[in-house]
């Protein structure tokens, strides 16, 4: 199993969600993450002083994937996600050692 | 003899007035610190508003309204021991009662503004320290000198609702304040941005209402006197605001809503000493003067002086009260405005000699309010208490719990 | 000659009428809408307050209230050049300066209740446009015809507090602006829920004390018929709020807090026209009412009409407004109600012209204004724009910045 | 005839006292709890105003202040009847419908301070019949006996503004539906912090500038009294905030902003019976009596009693209340106190008897609707419902729905 | 060593860390999340629109563990999350290479 | 590649930021927070109740790098991180399979 990591922009998340779901992938966990990287964060002005915010509004997707799932899930994933701007995000794959289920305790592919 | 509309109105103000502190200005100034440290800054606005209430019942109010010196009021009022349930207000058809609690509300809110200067970095302690003491040594002789049948309103100076008995005495105060405390750790390029501007503009608009019963609450009854400053009042905020806008829309690109309520409490400041001597022309007049103006004042302290001055009581308030203060005279002259009793150049030379004389006494008394402060209770939290904000740190408590769980 | 009761009444319930823009109209819809956009609408309420506050100084008032032309005011009182400091407003005993800011403080909110229709899309530059050609050019002559003596006060239209200035006006022109503006691009199915109900109910419960001012004050007096209009106008608000909890919890199972304040301010909108007019059981029945029909009239609007008038104006507002106007005449029958100068269907039918006129010219010229806007400054942000939030794209800020650090 | 000062007064008392249940008390009450029950609690407040306004309109008003029976008022004003356009209550100078709107807003706060026993467990449809049932069953007949003319008036009873018709009889019925309900399942350890001091505090803020309407407004005129009313409201509220922030500091290390706030609360809720008959010493003292003695209350309740009166309206409100009632007869003797029609002591025992009589009564009849509400609604919501929140769970909504997208 | 991922009912929370804590694991962070599964998300209902909530509050624990500590982790925690209804959440296991404490520069499971 | 997941004190987002853009990375992402340790929380009074607060606000900072800046990687956020008290936190590493920008396509170092 692995352990799909993807950053992507808050507003792509609808769409992002509707495509895995779209290719019988129903589970995902979100977070609010900022993040760094090329595209710049802005500035605010308030009262003539400058703030920087360096850090900018982010999702985080986790989707955990049966392995024979996971070009699939990557290739959707990027697809939907995309804008085609600068800060559209990435996504990392982590191999997943153990799943489980904690309602029922099933384990492997099946807790996904 | 009371009069019940006169009485009824200035209740109604004292109500307002408290309203500007609790907690219009404790939401202006919190909206505009870091998450972390907001309610240090409603427990200032909160614990200043009472330490300054009982101070204003023991001895205030006595050395500030009571006998007719030229320095300061006498005794006869300690414990507010002369005021009985049925005595009016010389000079006014209301209750004593209701004068003090008018002029009460005045007392608070006046140290209040000086929070704006030392905010994120200051000991509770010293907080308390330094309002009692500068309520009894700034604020209740120059409220005596200019309100009180002092040297100042025995030479004709006008102010009619704290231009210079509030905002210069404040803002040039606040200076003072926050140059012997130091910056912030983070002054001045890691400073965060204000974490609430919805906050700063509920505060903002309450203070607005408020000053309503400010200004018009000053003609103490209910006639064309009040009419006449409130609509003064309201006409400069409105344009203030709006050229405040204007700059910045003009100078960043964009307008935004922290610098529209700056403006307009600029503009609001500004018109405080004017507001019951001048009419409307001259109100939209000196509103967008000090737009303008009380904008350069902000740019002037943080990037000029390079004091910490956090949230801009001098450049805001300390200029604000001053423009209007010696605009004044100039201003009756335009429609609506009052006869002055003597010529404009002769009142402007009073109303400068007046701002001049407040904010020195101002900047001495305070300067030797902080150092006591220093040497006695302390000044300033450690760092690492700055790092961790001073909500837990001072009060134990975090202001936002709004995780599930 | 001034009585100083009245004016201590009036300018209170000029401060209250302000309290319901500044603040209360701005968290109701700030409440509503999604979080990136929050001090938008609250940029939106303070910059409309201001510019119509400015317009009403240069002309609006002498437009709306001066002269006895059948469609216009004159120009006697551009910039407020015949007000004196101790002139009376006729009929009243109140100074003009006060009467003048009361009916301002109308001026101000009746487009600033429009806002609710095209909030998250629209250009800041399109508000300011809109608000101001709008006071001008649909609330100063409907104000003018129905309370400065034009043609529908001389045909006896009844409009105590403003159901046909205020709420028809402001709810007809907003869903002609919603209509040419567009949707939202996520409307109907996409739109986030209100990000925070508490603001919304704070919001409402600001407007229901504020509604006081707008509603009592209107008898411009501190007498019975102040008293009336105030018992009548929280009979009615209370009475709504209830309605609609009950609707929605048969209908939905469950009583939403947005829904219950949402009657409140349908129930209050609905009693202004009559409030000064009626008893308390009218109030009661007229409340109840006005929960039912400005329930289906949210619906009808977004479901069957499908235009995004975002936060409900002609639904709530305008519908509201238009009921009570409208059964005003039946409703004075009940106790407490005043004596009507001619029969019930003559009064009627009066109310039903102006009810239509009313918004026959509110939707021609809105229409009109909207164009010009869209051809001038233009009306809606880019796609991208929308998506990030107007806070960020058109003031340069942040709602919120509660994050640790 | 009306005297328009003391109307405008009224009219803006009544606002007040309105602006302290819609907003304030619903913010103080919201801050304390978790932010999943938030738009409960503010939906609580809300509807327990809006019954009780209805039922004041209905037959509440009739009942508590119409006829002169010792036990209960008469129907001579059921849907308040007989309340006419110019007619004015009899023993002031503002009209009718004035005087019951007054009374009115007291009716609604009284059931809503209880709310803070039985927030994060209880059903809405509790919520709204115990409210109902505690104003006809509780309040009206309170009322009735101490202020329209009932046996505790007759035997002299003196409560300015509701220590006994408000506090006690809130506190006492808090605390026994508190134990009846049971405590919330996480109680006592496992309570999470409030969500939102900053809340408290706005709320607190706006509470003691409401209270100067609740107590100053008592005077129902606008002269002496209700100027020495106002002003020993302030001094107590003032007071005990100290004194309580002085206990914390003492006690724990950290002077808390909830402390404090909830410190000026005990100040205004123990002047509350005095406020009009005592003077500014007498109110310093019983400030920081209270400040002292409901800490002590709060503690007694939460530690000793092991009760889940959740924001301590037992503590706070009701043994205030009691101190002011009981104290009061000795406090008149400082300056500016009336004086007495009895001899101190035996006042005392007057004031003891309406305070015993009134807890009595309070603890029989919300034992009794609390069984009824168990019986037909049922009190509690299940436990799933409970760790989910109720502002989900009972109204459908979230609380704050923050996130980006 | 291991990381464990667990994905729980907020509710859940004090009852994991006791359970933990019971077990002598003395160290873990928490996120906030939102999840998506097979529990489906609620309908808010605002003035007669619906708005469909898809996503729900679930909080994510991370836990470092040595090896030999990962059952008796796992079994743990699943008991302690477990109420038995849809949208308990998931345990994952991935692989933790290396672990390091910030204050002392210890590495290993010492650091843990 | 490697994914860097680490647990710092939040006053320390600055310079850890800027330590790792002074040494050529410049993509990183935060997530706020609660840890739980050897630091134990703290205890807010309110009205003379004692609330427990076990979890303690900390920033998680994630990096991708290429396995060959790992170390430096390390190195240089274990000292920008360092207060030296306890609390400090933690730096776990993980194996990191793939990577791919989402915008571009890019995959493997070249996406981070
Ligand atoms: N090396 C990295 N490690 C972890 N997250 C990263 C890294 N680089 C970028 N990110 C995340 O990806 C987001 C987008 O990256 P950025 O460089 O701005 O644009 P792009 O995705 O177009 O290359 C960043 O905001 C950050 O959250
Ligand atoms: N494939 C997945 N990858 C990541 N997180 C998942 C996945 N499936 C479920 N989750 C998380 O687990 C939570 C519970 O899953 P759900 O399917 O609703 O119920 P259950 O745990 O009972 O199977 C979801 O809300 C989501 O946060
Ligand atoms: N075993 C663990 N697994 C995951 N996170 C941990 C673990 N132990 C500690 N942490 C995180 O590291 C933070 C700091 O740990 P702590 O034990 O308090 O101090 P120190 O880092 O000085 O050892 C904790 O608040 C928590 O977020």
């Amino acid at each position: 199993m692995k352990l799909i990591v993807a950053i992507i922009q808050p507003h792509r998340l609808d769409a992002a969600r509707q495509a895995l779901t779209g290719i019988g992938i129903e589970g995902m966990t979100v977070t609010e993450v900022r993040g760094y990287g090329r595209q710049k964060g802005h500035t605010e002005i308030y009262r003539g002083a400058e703030y920087q915010i360096s850090f900018i509004p982010k999702l985080k997707l986790e989707v955990a994937v049966a392995d024979s799932r996971l070009d699939d899930a990557i290739q959707t994933l990027g697809t939907a996600a995309r804008t085609g701007k600068i800060g559209d995000g990435k996504i990392f794959v982590l191999d997943l050692e153990q799943a489980l289920r904690v309602r029922t305790g099933e384990t492997g592919d099946g807790a996904l | 003899m009371i009069n019940s509309g006169d009485t009824a109105w200035i209740i109604t103000a004292t109500g307002l007035v408290l309203l500007m502190t609790l907690p219009a200005l404790a939401l202006f100034y919190g909206g505009l610190v870091q998450a972390k440290n907001i309610l240090s800054v409603l427990a200032h606005c909160f614990a200043v508003a009472c330490v300054c209430s009982v101070l204003w019942f023991l001895c205030g109010y006595s050395l500030a309204f009571s006998g007719s010196s030229a320095w300061l009021g006498d005794t006869a009022n300690l414990l507010l021991a002369s005021v009985t349930r049925g005595g009016v207000r010389a000079g006014t058809k209301i209750p004593e009662s209701v004068y003090l609690m008018f002029q009460m509300t005045f007392a608070v809110i006046t140290p209040a503004l000086i929070i704006g200067a030392y905010v994120e970095r200051i000991k509770f302690g010293a907080v308390l320290l330094i309002s009692g003491l500068w309520l009894l040594l700034v604020y209740v002789p120059v409220a005596h000198w200019v309100w009180g049948g002092g040297w100042l309103a025995t030479r004709g100076v006008m102010d009619y609702a704290g231009g210079i008995v509030v905002h210069v005495t404040a803002g040039v105060s606040a200076l003072v304040v926050a140059a012997i405390l130091g910056c912030r750790h983070e002054f001045p390029h890691g400073i965060r941005p204000p974490h609430a501007p919805w906050m700063v503009m509920v505060g903002a608009s309450l203070l607005w209402v408020g000053w309503f019963g400010f200004n018009a609450g000053s003609a103490l009854s209910a006639g064309g006197d009040a009419g006449m400053a409130l609509l003064a009042t309201h006409l400069s905020a409105a344009t203030a605001t709006l050229v405040w806008m204007a700059i910045e829309w003009i100078k960043f690109g964009k307008p935004s809503l922290v610098g529209a309520v700056t403006g307009t409490i600029a503009g609001l400041a500004s018109i405080t000493p004017a507001s019951g001597f001048v009419g409307p022309e001259a109100a939209v007049l000196l509103g967008a003067l000090s737009g303008v103006v009380c904008f350069l004042g902000v740019l002037l302290v943080k990037r000029v002086m390079q004091v910490d001055d956090a949230l801009d009581v001098l450049g805001v308030h300390g200029v604000g009260g001053a423009l209007g203060s010696l605009l004044l005279p100039f201003l009756t002259l335009l429609g609506g405005g009052v006869a002055l009793s003597r010529g404009i150049s002769e009142q402007f030379m009073v109303q400068a000699l007046a701002v001049g004389a407040t904010a020195v006494w101002s900047a001495v008394a305070t300067a030797l309010i902080t150092k006591i402060a220093a040497a006695t209770v302390g000044l300033r939290v450690n760092r690492e208490d700055e790092t961790i904000g001073l909500d837990f740190a001072a009060h134990g408590e975090s202001g936002y719990h709004h995780t599930a769980r």
